[in-house]
Protein backbone atom coordinates (compact mmCIF):
# COMPACT_ATOMS: atom_id res chain seq x y z
CA UNK A 1 0.00 0.00 0.00
CA UNK A 2 2.75 2.59 1.03
CA UNK A 3 4.92 1.37 -1.32
CA UNK A 4 2.08 1.97 -4.26
CA UNK A 5 2.10 5.37 -2.64
CA UNK A 6 5.74 6.07 -2.89
CA UNK A 7 5.76 5.19 -6.08
CA UNK A 8 2.72 7.58 -7.15
CA UNK A 9 5.39 10.05 -5.45
CA UNK A 10 8.11 9.34 -7.30
CA UNK A 11 6.49 9.94 -10.68
CA UNK A 12 4.97 12.90 -9.62
CA UNK A 13 8.66 13.82 -8.86
CA UNK A 14 9.84 12.46 -12.16
CA UNK A 15 7.43 14.83 -13.42
CA UNK A 16 9.06 17.74 -11.61
CA UNK A 17 12.63 16.93 -12.64
CA UNK A 18 11.14 16.63 -16.33
CA UNK A 19 10.27 20.58 -16.34
CA UNK A 20 13.30 21.84 -15.28
CA UNK A 21 15.03 19.94 -17.52
CA UNK A 22 13.24 21.58 -20.36
CA UNK A 23 13.29 24.45 -18.76
CA UNK A 24 16.52 24.83 -18.53
CA UNK A 25 17.57 27.64 -18.38
CA UNK A 26 21.70 26.81 -18.37
CA UNK A 27 22.96 23.99 -19.98
CA UNK A 28 24.07 22.39 -15.91
CA UNK A 29 20.49 22.81 -14.63
CA UNK A 30 19.60 20.20 -17.86
CA UNK A 31 22.67 17.96 -16.59
CA UNK A 32 21.83 18.33 -13.27
CA UNK A 33 18.18 17.40 -14.08
CA UNK A 34 18.81 14.47 -16.27
CA UNK A 35 20.87 13.17 -13.98
CA UNK A 36 18.69 13.41 -10.80
CA UNK A 37 15.49 11.92 -13.19
CA UNK A 38 18.04 8.98 -13.70
CA UNK A 39 18.19 8.73 -9.90
CA UNK A 40 14.91 8.53 -9.63
CA UNK A 41 14.13 5.84 -12.25
CA UNK A 42 16.33 3.69 -10.15
CA UNK A 43 14.40 3.75 -7.63
CA UNK A 44 10.96 3.87 -9.64
CA UNK A 45 12.46 0.37 -11.22
CA UNK A 46 13.31 -1.42 -8.16
CA UNK A 47 9.54 -0.41 -6.76
CA UNK A 48 8.47 -1.53 -9.65
CA UNK A 49 10.31 -4.95 -8.84
CA UNK A 50 8.66 -5.11 -5.42
CA UNK A 51 4.76 -3.98 -6.94
CA UNK A 52 4.43 -6.74 -9.43
CA UNK A 53 6.42 -9.22 -6.68
CA UNK A 54 9.51 -10.25 -8.74
CA UNK A 55 12.42 -8.29 -7.05
CA UNK A 56 15.24 -10.05 -9.73
CA UNK A 57 14.57 -6.71 -11.79
CA UNK A 58 16.82 -5.14 -9.04
CA UNK A 59 19.49 -5.93 -11.73
CA UNK A 60 18.78 -3.62 -14.18
CA UNK A 61 18.33 -1.17 -11.74
CA UNK A 62 21.89 -1.85 -10.16
CA UNK A 63 22.81 -1.32 -13.80
CA UNK A 64 21.03 2.02 -14.43
CA UNK A 65 22.65 3.24 -11.49
CA UNK A 66 26.00 2.32 -13.54
CA UNK A 67 25.04 3.76 -16.86
CA UNK A 68 23.68 7.04 -15.34
CA UNK A 69 27.16 7.71 -13.24
CA UNK A 70 28.96 7.12 -16.69
CA UNK A 71 26.43 9.09 -18.70
CA UNK A 72 27.09 12.59 -16.23
CA UNK A 73 30.89 11.75 -16.62
CA UNK A 74 31.30 11.81 -20.19
CA UNK A 75 28.78 15.07 -20.51
CA UNK A 76 31.07 16.40 -18.44
CA UNK A 77 34.15 15.65 -19.72
CA UNK A 78 32.99 16.98 -22.81
CA UNK A 79 31.91 20.10 -21.56
CA UNK A 80 35.13 20.84 -20.06
CA UNK A 81 37.66 19.78 -23.11
CA UNK A 82 35.47 19.93 -25.61
CA UNK A 83 36.30 16.67 -27.11
CA UNK A 84 36.03 13.30 -25.29
CA UNK A 85 39.60 12.20 -25.91
CA UNK A 86 42.68 13.63 -24.03
CA UNK A 87 41.69 16.65 -22.09
CA UNK A 88 43.72 19.89 -23.67
CA UNK A 89 43.66 22.55 -20.98
CA UNK A 90 43.77 25.64 -23.44
CA UNK A 91 40.04 24.37 -24.38
CA UNK A 92 38.39 24.56 -21.21
CA UNK A 93 37.02 27.60 -20.73
CA UNK A 94 35.59 27.77 -24.90
CA UNK A 95 31.65 26.82 -23.78
CA UNK A 96 29.72 30.22 -22.47
CA UNK A 97 26.92 30.12 -20.22
CA UNK A 98 24.26 29.07 -22.54
CA UNK B 1 6.45 -10.89 6.30
CA UNK B 2 5.78 -9.67 10.01
CA UNK B 3 4.24 -6.97 10.95
CA UNK B 4 6.31 -4.99 12.88
CA UNK B 5 8.58 -5.18 9.11
CA UNK B 6 5.81 -4.48 6.98
CA UNK B 7 4.83 -0.93 9.28
CA UNK B 8 8.85 -0.38 9.31
CA UNK B 9 8.79 -0.55 5.26
CA UNK B 10 5.80 1.47 5.08
CA UNK B 11 7.46 4.14 7.55
CA UNK B 12 11.19 4.33 5.30
CA UNK B 13 8.49 4.05 2.28
CA UNK B 14 7.23 7.18 2.61
CA UNK B 15 9.68 9.35 4.38
CA UNK B 16 11.67 8.83 1.36
CA UNK B 17 9.00 9.77 -0.97
CA UNK B 18 8.42 13.23 1.25
CA UNK B 19 12.18 13.60 0.91
CA UNK B 20 12.52 12.92 -3.05
CA UNK B 21 9.64 15.30 -3.61
CA UNK B 22 10.70 17.83 -1.42
CA UNK B 23 14.30 17.30 -3.88
CA UNK B 24 11.99 17.40 -6.73
CA UNK B 25 10.14 20.77 -5.55
CA UNK B 26 13.58 22.44 -4.72
CA UNK B 27 15.11 21.75 -8.56
CA UNK B 28 12.09 23.38 -9.19
CA UNK B 29 12.01 26.10 -7.25
CA UNK B 30 15.52 27.22 -6.24
CA UNK B 31 16.88 30.62 -8.03
CA UNK B 32 19.48 29.46 -9.89
CA UNK B 33 21.81 26.29 -10.60
CA UNK B 34 24.29 26.40 -7.71
CA UNK B 35 20.89 26.26 -5.15
CA UNK B 36 19.51 23.75 -7.36
CA UNK B 37 22.84 21.54 -6.35
CA UNK B 38 21.90 21.27 -2.92
CA UNK B 39 18.25 20.59 -3.51
CA UNK B 40 19.46 17.53 -5.89
CA UNK B 41 21.44 16.24 -2.96
CA UNK B 42 18.44 16.32 -1.07
CA UNK B 43 17.17 13.44 -3.14
CA UNK B 44 20.28 11.63 -3.71
CA UNK B 45 20.98 11.30 -0.64
CA UNK B 46 18.05 10.78 2.07
CA UNK B 47 15.31 10.48 -0.04
CA UNK B 48 16.83 7.62 -2.22
CA UNK B 49 18.90 5.76 1.09
CA UNK B 50 15.08 5.61 3.07
CA UNK B 51 13.37 4.52 -0.01
CA UNK B 52 16.12 1.92 -0.49
CA UNK B 53 15.69 0.93 3.07
CA UNK B 54 12.19 0.90 3.58
CA UNK B 55 12.51 -1.67 0.56
CA UNK B 56 15.10 -3.62 2.23
CA UNK B 57 12.29 -4.43 5.14
CA UNK B 58 9.68 -5.96 2.06
CA UNK B 59 12.77 -7.74 0.88
CA UNK B 60 14.11 -9.56 3.98
CA UNK B 61 17.05 -11.56 4.45
CA UNK B 62 17.26 -12.82 0.60
CA UNK B 63 19.92 -11.68 -1.68
CA UNK B 64 17.20 -9.05 -2.82
CA UNK B 65 18.65 -7.15 0.21
CA UNK B 66 22.27 -7.60 -0.43
CA UNK B 67 21.44 -5.81 -3.94
CA UNK B 68 19.76 -3.61 -2.44
CA UNK B 69 22.70 -2.48 -0.49
CA UNK B 70 24.60 -2.37 -3.69
CA UNK B 71 22.90 0.01 -5.21
CA UNK B 72 22.93 2.60 -2.21
CA UNK B 73 26.33 2.15 -1.76
CA UNK B 74 27.08 2.66 -5.38
CA UNK B 75 24.72 5.76 -5.77
CA UNK B 76 26.47 7.20 -2.42
CA UNK B 77 29.88 6.96 -3.63
CA UNK B 78 29.06 8.17 -7.25
CA UNK B 79 26.24 10.63 -6.90
CA UNK B 80 29.13 13.20 -4.92
CA UNK B 81 31.55 12.91 -7.74
CA UNK B 82 29.15 13.42 -10.13
CA UNK B 83 27.29 16.58 -8.35
CA UNK B 84 31.22 17.60 -8.06
CA UNK B 85 31.60 17.27 -11.71
CA UNK B 86 28.37 19.05 -12.89
CA UNK B 87 29.07 22.16 -10.37
CA UNK B 88 33.25 22.40 -11.67
CA UNK B 89 32.20 22.46 -14.94
CA UNK B 90 29.36 25.44 -14.41
CA UNK B 91 32.23 27.10 -11.89
CA UNK B 92 35.19 26.61 -14.63
CA UNK B 93 32.97 28.53 -17.59
CA UNK B 94 32.30 31.62 -15.09
CA UNK B 95 28.19 30.52 -14.21
CA UNK B 96 28.12 33.35 -12.01
CA UNK B 97 26.06 31.99 -8.45
CA UNK B 98 22.50 34.18 -7.67
CA UNK B 99 23.04 36.29 -4.84
CA UNK B 100 26.53 35.60 -3.39
CA UNK B 101 28.20 38.58 -1.89
CA UNK B 102 31.31 39.70 -4.49
CA UNK B 103 33.82 39.44 -2.42
CA UNK B 104 33.53 35.72 -2.08
CA UNK B 105 33.84 35.39 -6.14
CA UNK B 106 37.65 35.01 -7.99
CA UNK B 107 38.85 38.14 -9.85
CA UNK B 108 37.65 37.03 -13.00
CA UNK B 109 33.99 36.80 -12.11
CA UNK B 110 33.55 39.53 -10.17
CA UNK C 1 49.92 -12.15 -5.12
CA UNK C 2 48.07 -11.70 -1.71
CA UNK C 3 46.04 -8.81 -3.65
CA UNK C 4 45.16 -10.84 -6.53
CA UNK C 5 44.14 -13.16 -4.17
CA UNK C 6 41.85 -10.84 -2.12
CA UNK C 7 40.14 -9.08 -5.10
CA UNK C 8 39.69 -12.44 -6.56
CA UNK C 9 38.25 -14.00 -3.39
CA UNK C 10 36.08 -10.52 -3.27
CA UNK C 11 35.07 -10.85 -7.37
CA UNK C 12 33.64 -14.51 -6.51
CA UNK C 13 31.55 -13.14 -3.74
CA UNK C 14 30.27 -10.35 -5.41
CA UNK C 15 29.06 -12.78 -8.92
CA UNK C 16 27.76 -15.40 -6.22
CA UNK C 17 25.95 -12.88 -4.61
CA UNK C 18 24.43 -10.66 -7.84
CA UNK C 19 23.96 -13.80 -9.81
CA UNK C 20 22.54 -16.24 -7.42
CA UNK C 21 23.23 -19.17 -8.74
CA UNK C 22 24.68 -21.41 -6.33
CA UNK C 23 24.36 -24.93 -7.82
CA UNK C 24 24.65 -24.93 -11.32
CA UNK C 25 27.97 -26.00 -12.64
CA UNK C 26 28.78 -24.72 -16.13
CA UNK C 27 27.01 -21.47 -14.81
CA UNK C 28 29.59 -21.56 -11.61
CA UNK C 29 32.59 -22.66 -14.58
CA UNK C 30 31.26 -19.38 -16.77
CA UNK C 31 31.73 -17.38 -13.19
CA UNK C 32 35.09 -18.30 -12.44
CA UNK C 33 36.34 -17.61 -15.67
CA UNK C 34 35.04 -13.93 -16.00
CA UNK C 35 36.87 -13.89 -12.17
CA UNK C 36 40.02 -14.65 -13.89
CA UNK C 37 39.96 -12.85 -16.55
CA UNK C 38 38.67 -9.23 -14.53
CA UNK C 39 42.25 -10.37 -11.75
CA UNK C 40 44.11 -10.78 -15.23
CA UNK C 41 43.05 -7.56 -16.73
CA UNK C 42 43.12 -5.35 -13.13
CA UNK C 43 46.85 -7.04 -12.74
CA UNK C 44 47.32 -5.54 -16.06
CA UNK C 45 46.57 -2.23 -15.55
CA UNK C 46 48.11 -1.99 -11.83
CA UNK C 47 51.12 -2.65 -14.11
CA UNK C 48 50.55 0.30 -16.42
CA UNK C 49 49.45 3.17 -13.61
CA UNK C 50 50.98 1.24 -10.76
CA UNK C 51 48.34 2.89 -8.40
CA UNK C 52 46.37 0.81 -6.33
CA UNK C 53 43.25 1.98 -4.19
CA UNK C 54 42.51 -0.31 -1.19
CA UNK C 55 39.58 -0.44 0.68
CA UNK C 56 40.04 -0.67 3.96
CA UNK C 57 37.25 -1.01 6.95
CA UNK C 58 38.11 -0.17 10.48
CA UNK C 59 36.69 1.30 13.24
CA UNK C 60 37.75 4.81 12.89
CA UNK C 61 36.19 4.75 9.44
CA UNK C 62 33.00 3.10 10.40
CA UNK C 63 32.79 5.58 12.83
CA UNK C 64 33.31 8.86 11.18
CA UNK C 65 30.51 6.59 8.39
CA UNK C 66 28.17 6.98 11.37
CA UNK C 67 28.85 10.80 12.41
CA UNK C 68 28.69 11.53 8.78
CA UNK C 69 24.95 9.83 8.53
CA UNK C 70 24.05 11.74 11.14
CA UNK C 71 25.38 15.31 9.69
CA UNK C 72 23.90 14.26 6.35
CA UNK C 73 20.21 13.75 8.09
CA UNK C 74 20.77 16.99 10.35
CA UNK C 75 21.89 19.35 7.08
CA UNK C 76 18.84 17.00 4.75
CA UNK C 77 16.11 18.23 6.89
CA UNK C 78 17.87 21.90 7.44
CA UNK C 79 17.90 22.11 3.48
CA UNK C 80 14.16 20.63 3.11
CA UNK C 81 13.21 23.25 5.86
CA UNK C 82 14.79 26.05 3.83
CA UNK C 83 13.02 24.87 0.71
CA UNK C 84 9.51 24.30 2.07
CA UNK C 85 9.79 27.85 4.02
CA UNK C 86 7.32 30.40 1.82
CA UNK C 87 9.78 32.84 2.26
CA UNK C 88 13.39 30.63 1.31
CA UNK C 89 15.48 33.01 3.22
CA UNK C 90 18.76 32.14 1.06
CA UNK C 91 22.26 33.54 2.16
CA UNK C 92 24.25 31.57 -0.83
CA UNK C 93 28.29 32.04 0.14
CA UNK C 94 31.50 31.03 -1.72
CA UNK C 95 34.07 30.33 0.44
CA UNK C 96 37.61 28.68 0.85
CA UNK C 97 38.69 26.02 2.83
CA UNK C 98 41.45 24.49 3.74
CA UNK C 99 42.21 20.84 3.11
CA UNK C 100 44.68 19.71 6.21
CA UNK C 101 44.72 16.17 4.96
CA UNK C 102 48.47 14.94 4.22
CA UNK C 103 47.54 12.29 1.54
CA UNK C 104 45.39 12.54 -1.53
CA UNK C 105 42.59 10.32 -0.52
CA UNK C 106 42.17 11.49 2.87
CA UNK C 107 41.47 14.95 0.31
CA UNK C 108 38.95 13.23 -1.73
CA UNK C 109 37.05 11.95 1.02
CA UNK C 110 36.95 15.04 2.65
CA UNK C 111 35.66 16.52 -0.52
CA UNK C 112 32.65 14.31 -0.86
CA UNK C 113 31.73 14.56 2.35
CA UNK C 114 31.23 18.04 1.73
CA UNK C 115 29.22 17.34 -1.49
CA UNK C 116 27.69 14.49 -0.11
CA UNK C 117 25.89 16.77 2.81
CA UNK C 118 22.80 18.91 0.92
CA UNK C 119 23.51 22.30 1.76
CA UNK C 120 27.18 22.78 1.12
CA UNK C 121 28.88 21.67 -2.51
CA UNK C 122 32.51 21.60 -3.34
CA UNK C 123 32.33 23.52 -6.50
CA UNK C 124 36.92 24.03 -7.24
CA UNK C 125 39.88 22.47 -5.72
CA UNK C 126 43.61 24.24 -6.06
CA UNK C 127 46.16 22.71 -4.62
CA UNK C 128 44.91 22.28 -0.97
CA UNK C 129 42.04 24.57 -0.85
CA UNK C 130 38.83 23.87 -1.89
CA UNK C 131 36.00 26.20 -3.20
CA UNK C 132 32.70 25.38 -1.56
CA UNK C 133 29.20 26.66 -2.63
CA UNK C 134 27.17 26.72 0.48
CA UNK C 135 23.02 27.59 0.39
CA UNK C 136 23.15 29.82 3.66
CA UNK C 137 25.50 31.89 5.82
CA UNK C 138 25.23 28.98 8.78
CA UNK C 139 26.03 26.16 6.42
CA UNK C 140 29.47 28.01 5.68
CA UNK C 141 30.32 29.17 9.25
CA UNK C 142 29.18 25.07 9.83
CA UNK C 143 32.22 24.30 7.50
CA UNK C 144 34.92 26.82 7.99
CA UNK C 145 34.91 26.05 11.87
CA UNK C 146 36.87 22.85 10.39
CA UNK C 147 34.79 19.86 12.46
CA UNK C 148 34.99 17.83 9.84
CA UNK C 149 38.15 18.70 8.29
CA UNK C 150 39.70 18.03 11.93
CA UNK C 151 37.78 14.71 11.69
CA UNK C 152 39.08 13.39 8.22
CA UNK C 153 42.37 14.09 8.83
CA UNK C 154 42.10 12.42 12.13
CA UNK C 155 41.06 8.90 10.34
CA UNK C 156 44.59 9.07 9.18
CA UNK C 157 44.49 8.22 5.78
CA UNK C 158 47.24 6.97 3.96
CA UNK D 1 -0.68 0.55 -10.16
CA UNK D 2 0.62 -0.81 -13.10
CA UNK D 3 -2.08 1.21 -15.73
CA UNK D 4 -1.32 4.20 -13.78
CA UNK D 5 3.09 3.64 -13.94
CA UNK D 6 2.38 2.96 -17.68
CA UNK D 7 0.67 5.81 -18.61
CA UNK D 8 3.00 8.54 -16.53
CA UNK D 9 5.78 6.70 -18.63
CA UNK D 10 4.10 7.09 -21.95
CA UNK D 11 3.79 10.49 -20.85
CA UNK D 12 7.24 11.63 -19.61
CA UNK D 13 8.16 9.92 -23.17
CA UNK D 14 5.32 12.25 -25.15
CA UNK D 15 6.87 15.29 -23.05
CA UNK D 16 10.12 14.43 -23.78
CA UNK D 17 9.90 13.82 -27.13
CA UNK D 18 8.40 16.90 -27.73
CA UNK D 19 10.55 18.78 -26.27
CA UNK D 20 13.43 17.54 -28.38
CA UNK D 21 11.53 18.14 -31.26
CA UNK D 22 11.28 21.89 -30.29
CA UNK D 23 14.44 22.73 -29.31
CA UNK D 24 17.31 24.35 -31.50
CA UNK D 25 19.69 23.26 -29.35
CA UNK D 26 21.76 19.99 -30.26
CA UNK D 27 23.18 19.48 -26.98
CA UNK D 28 20.25 20.31 -25.17
CA UNK D 29 18.31 17.47 -27.63
CA UNK D 30 21.32 15.05 -26.70
CA UNK D 31 20.53 15.74 -22.91
CA UNK D 32 16.47 14.84 -23.58
CA UNK D 33 17.22 11.80 -25.65
CA UNK D 34 19.44 10.07 -22.78
CA UNK D 35 16.12 10.84 -20.35
CA UNK D 36 13.73 9.35 -23.06
CA UNK D 37 16.14 6.11 -23.67
CA UNK D 38 16.12 5.85 -19.78
CA UNK D 39 12.25 6.29 -19.28
CA UNK D 40 11.93 4.17 -22.36
CA UNK D 41 13.71 1.58 -20.54
CA UNK D 42 11.70 1.60 -17.61
CA UNK D 43 8.37 1.26 -19.66
CA UNK D 44 9.61 -1.75 -21.13
CA UNK D 45 10.76 -3.43 -17.59
CA UNK D 46 7.42 -2.34 -17.01
CA UNK D 47 6.30 -4.56 -20.70
CA UNK D 48 8.67 -7.21 -18.89
CA UNK D 49 10.74 -6.99 -22.00
CA UNK D 50 13.17 -7.01 -18.95
CA UNK D 51 16.20 -7.90 -22.02
CA UNK D 52 15.55 -5.61 -24.15
CA UNK D 53 15.03 -2.66 -21.43
CA UNK D 54 18.59 -3.95 -20.40
CA UNK D 55 19.91 -3.61 -24.43
CA UNK D 56 18.21 -0.13 -23.95
CA UNK D 57 20.03 1.00 -21.16
CA UNK D 58 23.44 0.28 -21.84
CA UNK D 59 22.81 1.04 -25.76
CA UNK D 60 20.54 3.65 -25.59
CA UNK D 61 21.29 5.86 -22.57
CA UNK D 62 25.21 4.58 -22.00
CA UNK D 63 26.76 3.97 -25.70
CA UNK D 64 24.44 6.26 -27.84
CA UNK D 65 24.54 9.37 -25.52
CA UNK D 66 28.52 9.25 -25.73
CA UNK D 67 28.20 9.00 -29.11
CA UNK D 68 25.80 11.78 -29.90
CA UNK D 69 28.52 14.13 -27.99
CA UNK D 70 31.41 12.42 -30.13
CA UNK D 71 29.36 13.82 -33.00
CA UNK D 72 28.71 17.16 -32.00
CA UNK D 73 32.53 17.39 -31.01
CA UNK D 74 32.36 17.92 -34.68
CA UNK D 75 29.63 20.07 -35.67
CA UNK D 76 28.25 23.02 -34.71
CA UNK D 77 25.65 23.06 -31.51
CA UNK D 78 22.72 24.41 -32.88
CA UNK D 79 20.52 23.52 -35.72
CA UNK D 80 20.13 25.35 -38.87
CA UNK D 81 16.90 27.03 -39.17
CA UNK D 82 14.99 26.25 -42.05
CA UNK D 83 13.33 29.11 -43.76
CA UNK D 84 10.71 27.75 -45.90
CA UNK D 85 8.65 25.00 -45.54
CA UNK D 86 8.92 22.23 -47.81
CA UNK D 87 5.98 19.81 -48.30
CA UNK D 88 7.70 16.46 -49.85
CA UNK D 89 9.47 15.31 -46.34
CA UNK D 90 6.09 15.56 -44.77
CA UNK D 91 4.73 13.74 -47.50
CA UNK D 92 6.96 11.24 -47.59
CA UNK D 93 6.63 10.47 -43.79
CA UNK D 94 2.99 10.44 -44.02
CA UNK D 95 2.60 7.86 -45.82
CA UNK D 96 5.59 5.75 -44.54
CA UNK D 97 3.73 6.12 -41.22
CA UNK D 98 0.49 5.36 -43.20
CA UNK D 99 2.10 1.91 -44.68
CA UNK D 100 3.25 0.65 -41.61
CA UNK D 101 0.17 1.48 -39.09
CA UNK D 102 -1.71 -0.04 -42.02
CA UNK D 103 0.79 -2.98 -41.71
CA UNK D 104 0.07 -3.27 -38.15
CA UNK D 105 -3.66 -4.24 -38.78
CA UNK D 106 -2.88 -7.76 -39.94
CA UNK D 107 -0.44 -8.33 -37.03
CA UNK D 108 -2.42 -10.33 -34.07
CA UNK D 109 -3.11 -8.88 -30.91
CA UNK D 110 -0.90 -7.43 -28.42
CA UNK D 111 -0.16 -10.53 -25.94
CA UNK D 112 -2.30 -12.54 -27.98
CA UNK D 113 -0.92 -16.39 -26.75
CA UNK D 114 -2.19 -17.48 -29.67
CA UNK D 115 -0.12 -15.25 -32.42
CA UNK D 116 1.60 -17.54 -35.01
CA UNK D 117 4.82 -16.58 -34.07
CA UNK D 118 4.14 -18.07 -30.51
CA UNK D 119 2.81 -21.21 -32.10
CA UNK D 120 5.23 -22.66 -34.06
CA UNK D 121 9.00 -23.03 -32.47
CA UNK D 122 8.89 -20.96 -29.13
CA UNK D 123 6.84 -24.56 -27.09
CA UNK D 124 10.13 -26.04 -28.25
CA UNK D 125 12.10 -23.81 -27.05
CA UNK D 126 11.33 -23.61 -23.51
CA UNK D 127 10.43 -27.12 -23.51
CA UNK D 128 14.03 -27.59 -24.64
CA UNK D 129 15.75 -25.35 -22.64
CA UNK D 130 16.54 -26.74 -19.47
CA UNK D 131 17.86 -29.89 -20.74
CA UNK D 132 19.32 -29.00 -24.00
CA UNK D 133 21.00 -25.56 -22.89
CA UNK D 134 20.84 -25.78 -18.90
CA UNK D 135 21.30 -22.13 -18.62
CA UNK D 136 18.65 -20.74 -16.35
CA UNK D 137 17.45 -17.78 -18.83
CA UNK D 138 15.19 -18.30 -21.70
CA UNK D 139 15.82 -15.70 -23.54
CA UNK D 140 19.60 -16.11 -23.44
CA UNK D 141 19.60 -19.42 -24.47
CA UNK D 142 17.62 -18.49 -27.31
CA UNK D 143 19.64 -15.65 -28.15
CA UNK D 144 23.23 -17.19 -27.52
CA UNK D 145 22.16 -21.12 -28.92
CA UNK D 146 19.39 -22.15 -30.77
CA UNK D 147 19.85 -18.64 -32.99
CA UNK D 148 23.87 -18.55 -32.26
CA UNK D 149 24.54 -17.71 -35.36
CA UNK D 150 21.78 -15.41 -35.94
CA UNK D 151 23.58 -13.58 -33.14
CA UNK D 152 26.89 -13.97 -34.28
CA UNK D 153 26.05 -11.96 -37.60
CA UNK D 154 23.82 -9.65 -35.55
CA UNK D 155 27.55 -9.01 -33.30
CA UNK D 156 29.85 -8.42 -36.46
CA UNK D 157 26.96 -5.98 -37.70
CA UNK D 158 27.59 -3.76 -34.52
CA UNK D 159 31.34 -4.37 -34.44
CA UNK D 160 31.80 -3.34 -37.65
CA UNK D 161 29.51 -0.20 -37.54
CA UNK D 162 31.36 0.32 -34.41
CA UNK D 163 34.87 0.48 -35.75
CA UNK D 164 33.20 2.55 -38.58
CA UNK D 165 32.57 5.37 -35.80
CA UNK D 166 35.77 5.25 -34.38
CA UNK D 167 37.45 5.42 -37.76
CA UNK D 168 35.69 8.64 -38.39
CA UNK D 169 36.06 10.16 -35.19
CA UNK D 170 39.68 9.21 -34.66
CA UNK D 171 40.63 11.01 -37.95
CA UNK D 172 39.57 14.11 -37.17
CA UNK D 173 41.17 13.94 -33.45
CA UNK D 174 44.35 13.85 -35.66
CA UNK D 175 43.67 16.15 -38.22
CA UNK D 176 43.03 18.72 -34.89
CA UNK D 177 46.76 17.83 -33.53
CA UNK D 178 47.97 19.00 -36.52
CA UNK D 179 46.35 21.92 -36.78
CA UNK D 180 47.29 22.90 -33.79
CA UNK D 181 45.19 24.60 -31.21
CA UNK D 182 41.18 24.51 -32.18
CA UNK D 183 39.39 28.08 -32.81
CA UNK D 184 36.83 27.97 -29.88
CA UNK D 185 33.09 28.13 -31.02
CA UNK D 186 31.44 30.79 -29.28
CA UNK D 187 27.73 29.69 -30.83
CA UNK D 188 26.52 27.74 -27.56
Amino acid sequence: MMLAAATVGLLVAMLIVLARAIAGPSLYDRVLAVNSFGTKIVLLLAAMGFLSGRPDFLDIALLYALINFIGTLAVLKFFRYRHLGVASPSDGKAETTR
Amino acid sequence: MSLLAAILAGMFLAAGAIFVLIGSFGLWRLPDFYTRLHAAGITDTLGLSLMLVGMMFLGGWTLVTVKLVFIMLLILLTSPTATHAVANAAYTVGLRPFGVPPEDLAEKDR
Amino acid sequence: MLHALVMGTSLAVFWLLLSGYFTSSLLLSLGALSVVVTVYLALRADKHDGERVALRVDPPLVRYWIWLVIEIVKANIDVAKLILSPTMALSPRMVRVKATQPTDVGVVIYANSITLTPGTVTVDIDDDEFVVHAITQAMADGLTDGDMGDRVTALGAR
Amino acid sequence: MELLINTVLLGLLGITAIAILMTRHLFVATMLSGGYSLTSAALLVSLDAVDVAFTEAAVGAGVSTVLMLGTLTLTRRREKVQKEFRWSPLLVVTVTGALLIYGTVDMPAFGDPNAPALLHIVPEYIAGTRDDIQIPNIVTAILASYRGYDTLGETAVIFTAGVGVLLLLGRRREEDEEAGTRRPERDA
